[in-house]
């Protein structure tokens, strides 16, 4: 140190001392490299390695597991496996239905998730809390009840929806659930609160005075909608797009249900097949997920290429950010109605299916004969079941836990993402995304087989299913910090900064709360998806570690779809009141509303 | 061309009590001329940009009538507003509210690239675009993007994109704020020029008082909410109907006194310091109590060496001096009070030096006297 | 060594049975007489081990086994893992992989279940009760504790019974177009009724498959058993080929309108299977819980209680509504063997079909 | 206290060639003594908030030095660069900055309770952000949340927040642009007191010439990124080194011309309405080409009917006259020029009225004619 100020420089004060003890300030030949900007003292270095190291070992080591089952035979490394993965015969039509549904799912949900959305949050709407069921409610029933719902309402035959419209003349309306169409239209419903979360925070944090600046240029309502507003939030749009593909091409309800006996073989049935055949083919499934791997990296440098100019979508700034409502004007009522209509169509008539359903013996279709067999057994039942207190008590230990887990990490490895100019940060996400191309089964077969041999005393507690929820959830908390920090100014950060905040200060007291709505949406996502986890929490559960999943998946199992229907609603009435105290809570901390 | 009626708009302020509202614009009345450069000046929180956003359409008023070209745009009786991009106004924002996704051409093509402009022909926009660009100087810089200007640059592209339109109303919140001397001066040259050429009426948000008074028709002067005076910049300025605008617009001083008695060439005061004759009065007669109000440079400096003594001359020195460039300011401790005057800046004098001021009658008014001076703001 | 789990398994294998306390038990309690056994076990399984067993299984609802056998033996605990049958089988692989003493008892589907034999990992079958069982349920290291027979099942409201298909052929017929639901992950019944047809109809391999090559054209392919029993139910199809039996069962006593008639179409019945594995650190409690399971005062009458067919010969009958069935006899351990081909040639079926 | 060393900053520019740069900051060096005001004023565009970032430790200069009170801040060739938040600097942002999830209050009480300061105790925070807010007169909207603020109350805020800090040295970004030039005046006078009790010394980034001179111990006039005159301000005021500077600071007018002769009064100057004398040259000798600058306010306007010609009288007509408050400035049309000229706003002079112009000597300057005079922003 002494030497490297010493050296031909005249000016060496007494604060050069004061200097040294500082730290921050290499010598100019130890290491070329290693000071790179005024903005990262040296302990944000190691919080960005610690953060890589947590990070690689939740991603990687399943990740190497699946490699080498998919790349190694029993005599070793062969690349056997992936002729076989793809010499099955049919296959291009096959890859053909699962880009068709994975994109036509995806659009459902992005377009209906998104206006959702945008009138939840940017508009002044009558109905708005109508839309914020709507928007929650799909993602709360269990995903093959919710499918099977679909097919009670828009089967071809029994489906209310269709008898309806065949009853009023309206016969060129229908839809049939068993084609592509109804498989994406289902999928893409049961999905969009994922894009509407997401959205959710993006337009939280868009400055209003972008869209009335655009509305004094005399554009129209719909044209700010579409050149300002739906820009600037570009990069969450785009990775939940991403996301919602990745997800279509990997999702199997849907396709399972409605999709084989339609003829219309996906893709993923295939890795379905892999996985519920006998036995399992895991080095099919590990190539299936490899190469859905690798589409969901193209995907996201895809995404990280269009979102590169992040400050083009800073949009909290320190000026004259004041959030407020849009007015819709004319399109305010309209606009409601449609809403009003989806409202009924996604929240009401799933859920009174679900209704009805937990209050027959078995499923009839709805008539005033039908009336006389209701009864309340299976809600009985259902209280009576053996387990259940402890299944939802570990259920919501797991879902509180590890979604906040995954929010406050995600949250600090979006920061090194966007914010730290630290090389290579971009890595993170295209790490910490690996997991959505993982299936849960193959992900839960890697925990076990990581953990048994581990000294830890974490196989069979509840720890291992929180590390498996950590990891597969990473992928969606990593969308959501990301998308909502994008869209916060540096400037915040700087003049934190300015008033000698430390990065944690600055982090705590700034970047998060500016980030709450993208947090707090990201959280509600993962607590609910989080206890319906099911394909890596049965193998990795245990007698004292039971989980509401798998009490769902035995009621359906047993073909106790009434019961089942009967958790479902109870599900549902609980998780919107825990919805709604995370939003009372998380609308304490970030900026307020007008 | 425009006239805004009884407009009054309260925020609902969420401190402790919950009934709390702010009255950010309270009962405002006034009408705009065609082809007129209308001002509206007042001290910061006075409710400007708050009776700029009802006239845009981008606030909704509480009550009260905005009519432009006998259009209504809002009524709160007929229940009629009509919505922001439906006024077909200009409208540069405090904030400037510049679009970051898109480049410096981008921005200022906007405008006419949608709603009713949508299909303003490819060359015309080009053209258009360049010719509001090099207006505010910013030619060269069309293919930067919006978030790499720096503050007046995105300053002036807010203005340009104002300014594209050649809409019939321009509504400018205090555009030229980040802008130095120069440049100011050269768009308020070009401001006047759109607006004698192509008539266009403009109504103009500033803090800035020398600009209110050099380039408008009217100036309201605003204070919480109300206007405190509405008339032509000479009137304001040198007719203040309350001593809150003749503080306000420009610096005044004012001395305390007791009107005595009507002459031929005006009114006696008393003062603490001597008689003064004014020349005017406003709302006050004679045995009132009142403020007389000189304006800085309207006060002639004498060497003390020179002649002392005589009418409205008084005596006091130099206390502090400040360069402003083309003048010098000082303020001068009278035995009761403390005056401030301007002179030309070559004319030095140094701390303590004593001095004599005299004050012109023609220049002296006297006011009512306010009973809280310091206004909240 | 190579990692657990997959077709390409030939893990730990024999070794984890050598030495093995499970395989030493058995030996020693073979042949002793009921009581005798019974106590042994219970004192070695309180004494020396603890008193707990850990039981994978895939009953549907385990509750009622475990809380009568805790009854009867008061000093023991179940912890129960409950699971699929591929969960529990590579649940099982995977802890055999790293010697972890995981199970203590498996039961699970019976082509699962050799695979975990194929690996080497289960003690020989031994119980008293082995006797008393159909002689389906009887293998090497394993033993058959319940039977799920399968059977066509039609919605009353929407076919009469003078409509029901009166052959397996029969389903092929046009009366049953776009009505027919044909459950798509049925290789066992599949590979079951082909060599059925072909050792006692003496068709040839293609003959059989092509009977079902007809019927997948006749229906629209669904997935999963219970989905496909529910949608005939709410009568989006009309019948469907392949149901469980209980459920039918289950759902009439509900008052369904389903009914099913399985006389004129030879009824495959699916094993499950129940075994202790080599690595059991609770053999003691492991045997006694199989014994439990598969005795017929024990497990198996509670099997029938739950409406379930249970392994033992003379209770199976009591739960089939009535009707006798004789499930044709299906060599397990085959199929399982050729399972791929037999999994490759039901995939190529089906995929002919598509009614939707 | 501050030294600033051959700063240089430049910008990726992502236009069509990847490899234009813009040069923002372009080798700056300059030095502020302990508890001066420092002013560096400039165009829109010429990279003082570039520099005042450097020097803030937001941006990362290029080449450079930057040392306070002996402490090394940053040092290209040394690879030292402090953190920012280490530097202990405070700072108004030109964009405000400030943080829409806290209110008032907290806004202003952050920078007490974070970092070093974070120990304060909860009355002393109390009462000094109290204390930084009055100062301000944003006192009574402690409780109201920032996004609720007017634009002026906004960037008082963001002036309040650096100001609690009482820190060593002070940046301020245009910290006074959106307020009114009553609460500029107050706010200044705090500042000046602030820098004179504390000793705190503060670089100040205006465009406001008058600000800039009034309240500076020294001054830099920067243009594309470099320093154009570095002075106190009577010396940039009056002894302008370049034209640019001269035409920046204040109106100036130029009359190209000729240097004939030096005289004992001065120079003579040949210019196309005739000699002029002028009392000083700065780089130019007898021959060259030169400009003549004078300032409006010291033209003396003579009403034609009076004197004619005489030394350095020009003739001309009065072609527009502009108000701005205290005074009347006017646009006169000579034979071959255009000459701007301020009077008190008084005397009153109608256009198209002949005047005659008088041009002290001593008030005239020749500097060397720039080759473009309109330099690029
Ligand atoms: N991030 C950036 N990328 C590219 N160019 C930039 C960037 N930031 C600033 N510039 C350019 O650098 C120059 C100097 O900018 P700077 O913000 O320092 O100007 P300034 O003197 O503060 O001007 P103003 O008075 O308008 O605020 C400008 O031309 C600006 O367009
Ligand atoms: N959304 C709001 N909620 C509450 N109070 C508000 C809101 N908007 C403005 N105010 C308050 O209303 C008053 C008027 O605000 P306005 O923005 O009109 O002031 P202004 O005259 O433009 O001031 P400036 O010159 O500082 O921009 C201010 O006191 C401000 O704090
Ligand atoms: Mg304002
Ligand atoms: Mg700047």
């Amino acid at each position: 140190m002494g030497d490297a100020l010493g050296r031909g420089h005249p000016r060496r004060g007494p604060g050069m001392t004061q200097l040294a003890d500082a730290g921050p300030a290499p010598s100019p030949d130890a290491a070329p490299g290693a000071e790179r900007g005024p903005r990262r003292p040296r302990a944000v270095y190691v919080l960005g390695v610690v953060v890589l190291a947590i990070l690689a070992y939740l991603v990687l080591s399943p990740l190497f597991y699946l490699a080498w089952r998919g790349l190694t035979t029993g005599e070793g490394f062969s690349l056997a496996n992936i002729s076989a993965a793809y010499s099955v015969e049919g296959t291009p039509e096959m890859l053909v239905n699962s880009f068709v549904f994975a994109f036509g799912s995806a659009a459902v949900s992005t377009v209906s998730g998104t206006a959702l959305a945008f009138f939840c949050v940017r508009s002044n709407a009558p109905l708005k809390p109508l839309l914020y069921a709507a928007s929650i409610v799909p993602l709360i029933i269990p995903g093959i009840l919710f499918t099977i719902a679909w097919v009670f309402l828009l089967s071809e035959d029994v489906g209310v929806i269709n008898i309806l419209l065949r009853s009023v003349g309206l016969d060129f309306l229908q839809i049939d659930a068993f084609s592509l169409l109804g498989m994406a239209l289902i999928d893409g419903m049961h999905l969009s609160p994922l894009v509407f979360l997401l959205m959710f925070a993006a337009f939280k944090a868009t400055d209003p005075a972008l869209e009335e600046s655009a509305l004094m240029s005399g554009a129209s309502v719909p044209s700010v909608i579409r050149k300002v507003t739906l820009p600037l939030v570009r990069p969450a749009l785009f990775g939940a797009i991403l996301v919602m593909v990745v997800r279509g091409l990997e999702s199997f309800e849907t396709p399972a249900v409605l999709g084989i006996p339609s003829g219309n073989w996906v893709f993923t049935s295939r890795i379905y097949q892999a996985l519920h055949t006998y036995p399992v083919r895991y080095d099919i499934a590990a190539i299936y997920s490899i190469s859905l791997l690798l589409l969901t990296v193209a995907g996201l440098l895809f995404v990280q290429r269009v979102n590169r100019r992040g400050e083009r979508f800073q949009t909290i700034s320190g000026k004259g950010f004041r959030p407020r409502p849009l007015d819709l004007g004319r399109w305010r009522w309209p606009v409601s109605v449609l809403f009003a209509l989806y409202f009924v169509v996604v929240v009401v008539l799933p859920v009174a299916i679900l209704v009805w359903m937990s209050l027959l013996p078995y499923y009839q279709t709805p008539s005033i004969d039908a009336l006389d067999t209701l009864t309340l057994r299976n809600y009985e039942r259902m209280f009576d079941m053996p387990g259940v207190v402890d299944a939802v008590r570990n259920s919501a230990i797991l879902a509180v836990t590890s979604a906040t887990a995954v929010m406050l990490f995600t949250s600090v490895v979006a920061w090194f993402v966007l914010k730290s100019r630290m090389r290579g940060a971009r890595f993170l996400e295209t790490l910490a995304s690996f997991p959505l191309a993982m299936p849960g089964l193959v992900l839960g077969v890697a925990l076990i087989f990581i953990y048994l041999r581990s000294p830890l005393p974490i196989y069979g507690t509840l720890l291992i299913l929180f590390i498996a929820y950590v990891t597969r959830y990473l992928p969606y908390g990593i969308r959501y910090a990301t998308s909502s920090l994008g869209q916060v100014s540096a400037e915040l950060e700087d003049s934190a900064q300015m008033s000698g905040a430390t990065w944690r200060d600055t982090f705590r007291r700034v970047v998060v709360p500016l980030m709450a709505p993208g947090i707090v949406a990201g959280w509600v996502y993962i607590v609910v998806v989080s206890v319906r986890e099911l394909s890596s929490s049965i193998l990795l559960y245990s007698q004292d570690t039971r989980v509401l999943s798998v009490t769902i998946w035995e009621l359906w199992e047993n073909g106790e779809t009434g019961v089942l229907a009967a958790v479902g609603v109870v599900m549902v009435v609980a998780l919107m009141i825990l919805v709604g105290v995370a939003y009372k809570l998380g609308a304490r901390v970030g900026v307020r509303d007008l | 061309m425009l006239q805004v009626d009884a407009l009054c708009k309260a925020f609902k302020e969420e401190t402790a009590s919950k009934h709390d509202r702010v009255h950010a614009v309270d009962d405002v009345t006034f009408t705009v001329e065609e082809g007129q450069f209308f001002t509206l000046l007042g001290p910061s929180g006075c409710g400007k940009t708050t009776t700029l956003r009802c006239i845009a359409g981008l606030e909704r008023p509480d009550t009260g009538e905005i009519v432009v070209d006998d259009h209504v745009l809002f009524s709160h009786d007929r229940r009629i507003s009509i919505a922001a991009n439906e006024r077909n106004l200009g409208m540069v924002f405090q904030s400037y509210a510049i679009w970051p996704h898109m480049n410096v051409f981008d921005n200022v093509a906007f405008p006419l690239r949608v709603g009713k402009r949508r299909r303003t022909p490819k060359a015309e926009v080009t053209e258009r675009v360049e010719r509001a660009l090099n207006v505010v100087e910013l030619g060269h810089l069309a293919g930067r993007y919006a978030t790499k200007l720096s503050g007046g640059q995105q300053q002036r592209l807010a203005l340009a994109r104002a300014l594209v339109i050649e809409p019939k109303l321009l509504l400018l919140d205090e555009p030229l704020s980040n802008l130095d001397a120069k440049l100011r001066e050269s768009l308020r040259f070009e401001l006047k020029r759109l607006q004698r050429e192509q008539g266009i009426t403009t109504v103009y948000v500033t803090h800035d008082q020398s600009e209110a008074l050099s380039m408008s028709n009217a100036v309201a002067v605003m204070k919480d909410g109300r206007i405190s005076q509405l008339g032509d910049p000479f009137d304001i300025y040198l007719k203040p109907a309350n001593p809150f605008v003749a503080d306000f617009v420009g610096t005044t001083n004012f001395i305390d006194g007791v009107v005595r008695e009507q002459t031929p060439d005006g009114w006696v005061v008393h003062t603490a310091d001597g008689p003064l004759t004014v020349a005017a009065t406003s709302g006050v007669g004679v045995g009132d109590e009142c403020v007389v109000c000189v304006r800085p440079e309207h006060v002639e400096v004498l060497r003390d060496d020179s002649s002392t003594g005589g009418d409205n001359v008084l005596t006091g020195e130099v206390q502090t001096r400040l360069f402003v460039g083309e003048a010098m300011e000082y303020q001068v401790r009278l035995p009761n009070s403390q005056l401030q005057c301007r002179t030309p800046a070559a004319a030095r004098l140094s701390s303590g030096k004593p001095v004599s001021l005299h004050l012109p009658p023609a220049h002296c008014t006297a006011l009512p006297r306010p009973e809280a001076r310091a206004g909240s703001r | 060594g190579s990692p657990a789990g997959g077709s390409d398994e030939t893990a730990a294998g024999g070794d984890v049975c050598e030495g093995s306390r499970a395989v030493e038990l058995i030996g020693e309690t073979d042949g002793m007489d009921q009581q005798e056994r019974q106590d042994q076990l219970v004192a070695e399984a309180t004494e020396t081990e603890g008193g707990e067993v850990d039981f994978y299984t895939e009953i549907n609802d385990p509750q009622p086994v475990v809380d009568a056998f805790q009854e009867q033996y008061p000093d023991l605990t179940v912890n129960v893992y409950r699971a699929g049958s591929e969960q529990i089988r590579q649940r099982v692989l995977e802890e055999s992989a790293a010697n972890f003493p995981g199970a203590d008892v498996v039961e699970l589907d019976s082509l699962e279940m050799s695979i975990i034999d194929e690996n080497g990992l289960l003690a020989p079958a031994s119980s008293p009760y082995i006797d008393e069982l159909t002689d389906a349920g009887k293998f090497e290291n394993f033993t058959g504790d319940r039977l799920s027979y399968i059977v066509p099942v039609w919605n009353s409201g929407m076919m009469s019974a003078d409509e029901a298909p009166t052959s397996l052929e029969d389903l092929a017929d046009p009366r049953f177009t776009g009505r027919l639901a044909l459950e798509g992950s049925d290789v066992f019944w599949f590979a079951g009724l082909v060599k059925y047809m072909e050792s006692e109809e003496g068709k040839t391999r293609d003959e059989a498959v092509q009977v079902f090559r007809d019927i997948a054209a006749n229906s629209a392919i669904t997935s999963g058993h219970t989905t496909t029993t529910e949608l005939v139910v709410a009568g989006q199809y009309a019948i469907a080929a392949n149901n469980y039996i209980h459920r039918a069962l289950e759902l009439q006593a509900a008052g369904a309108p389903l009914e099913w008639a399985p006389v004129q179409i030879p009824v495959v019945a699916e094993i499950t299977g129940i075994a202790v594995p080599c690595l059991s650190d609770n053999p003691a409690a492991a045997l006694l819980l199989q014994d439990f399971v598969l005795s017929a005062d024990g497990g198996q009458r509670l099997f029938v209680e739950e409406g379930r067919t249970p392994a033992n010969a003379s209770l199976a009958q009591e739960t089939l509504g009535g009707e006798t069935i004789e499930p044709i006899v299906v060599d397990v351990q085959e199929i399982a063997d050729e399972y791929e081909e037999w999994a490759t040639l039901w995939d190529e079926v089906i995929r002919g079909g598509g009614q939707g």
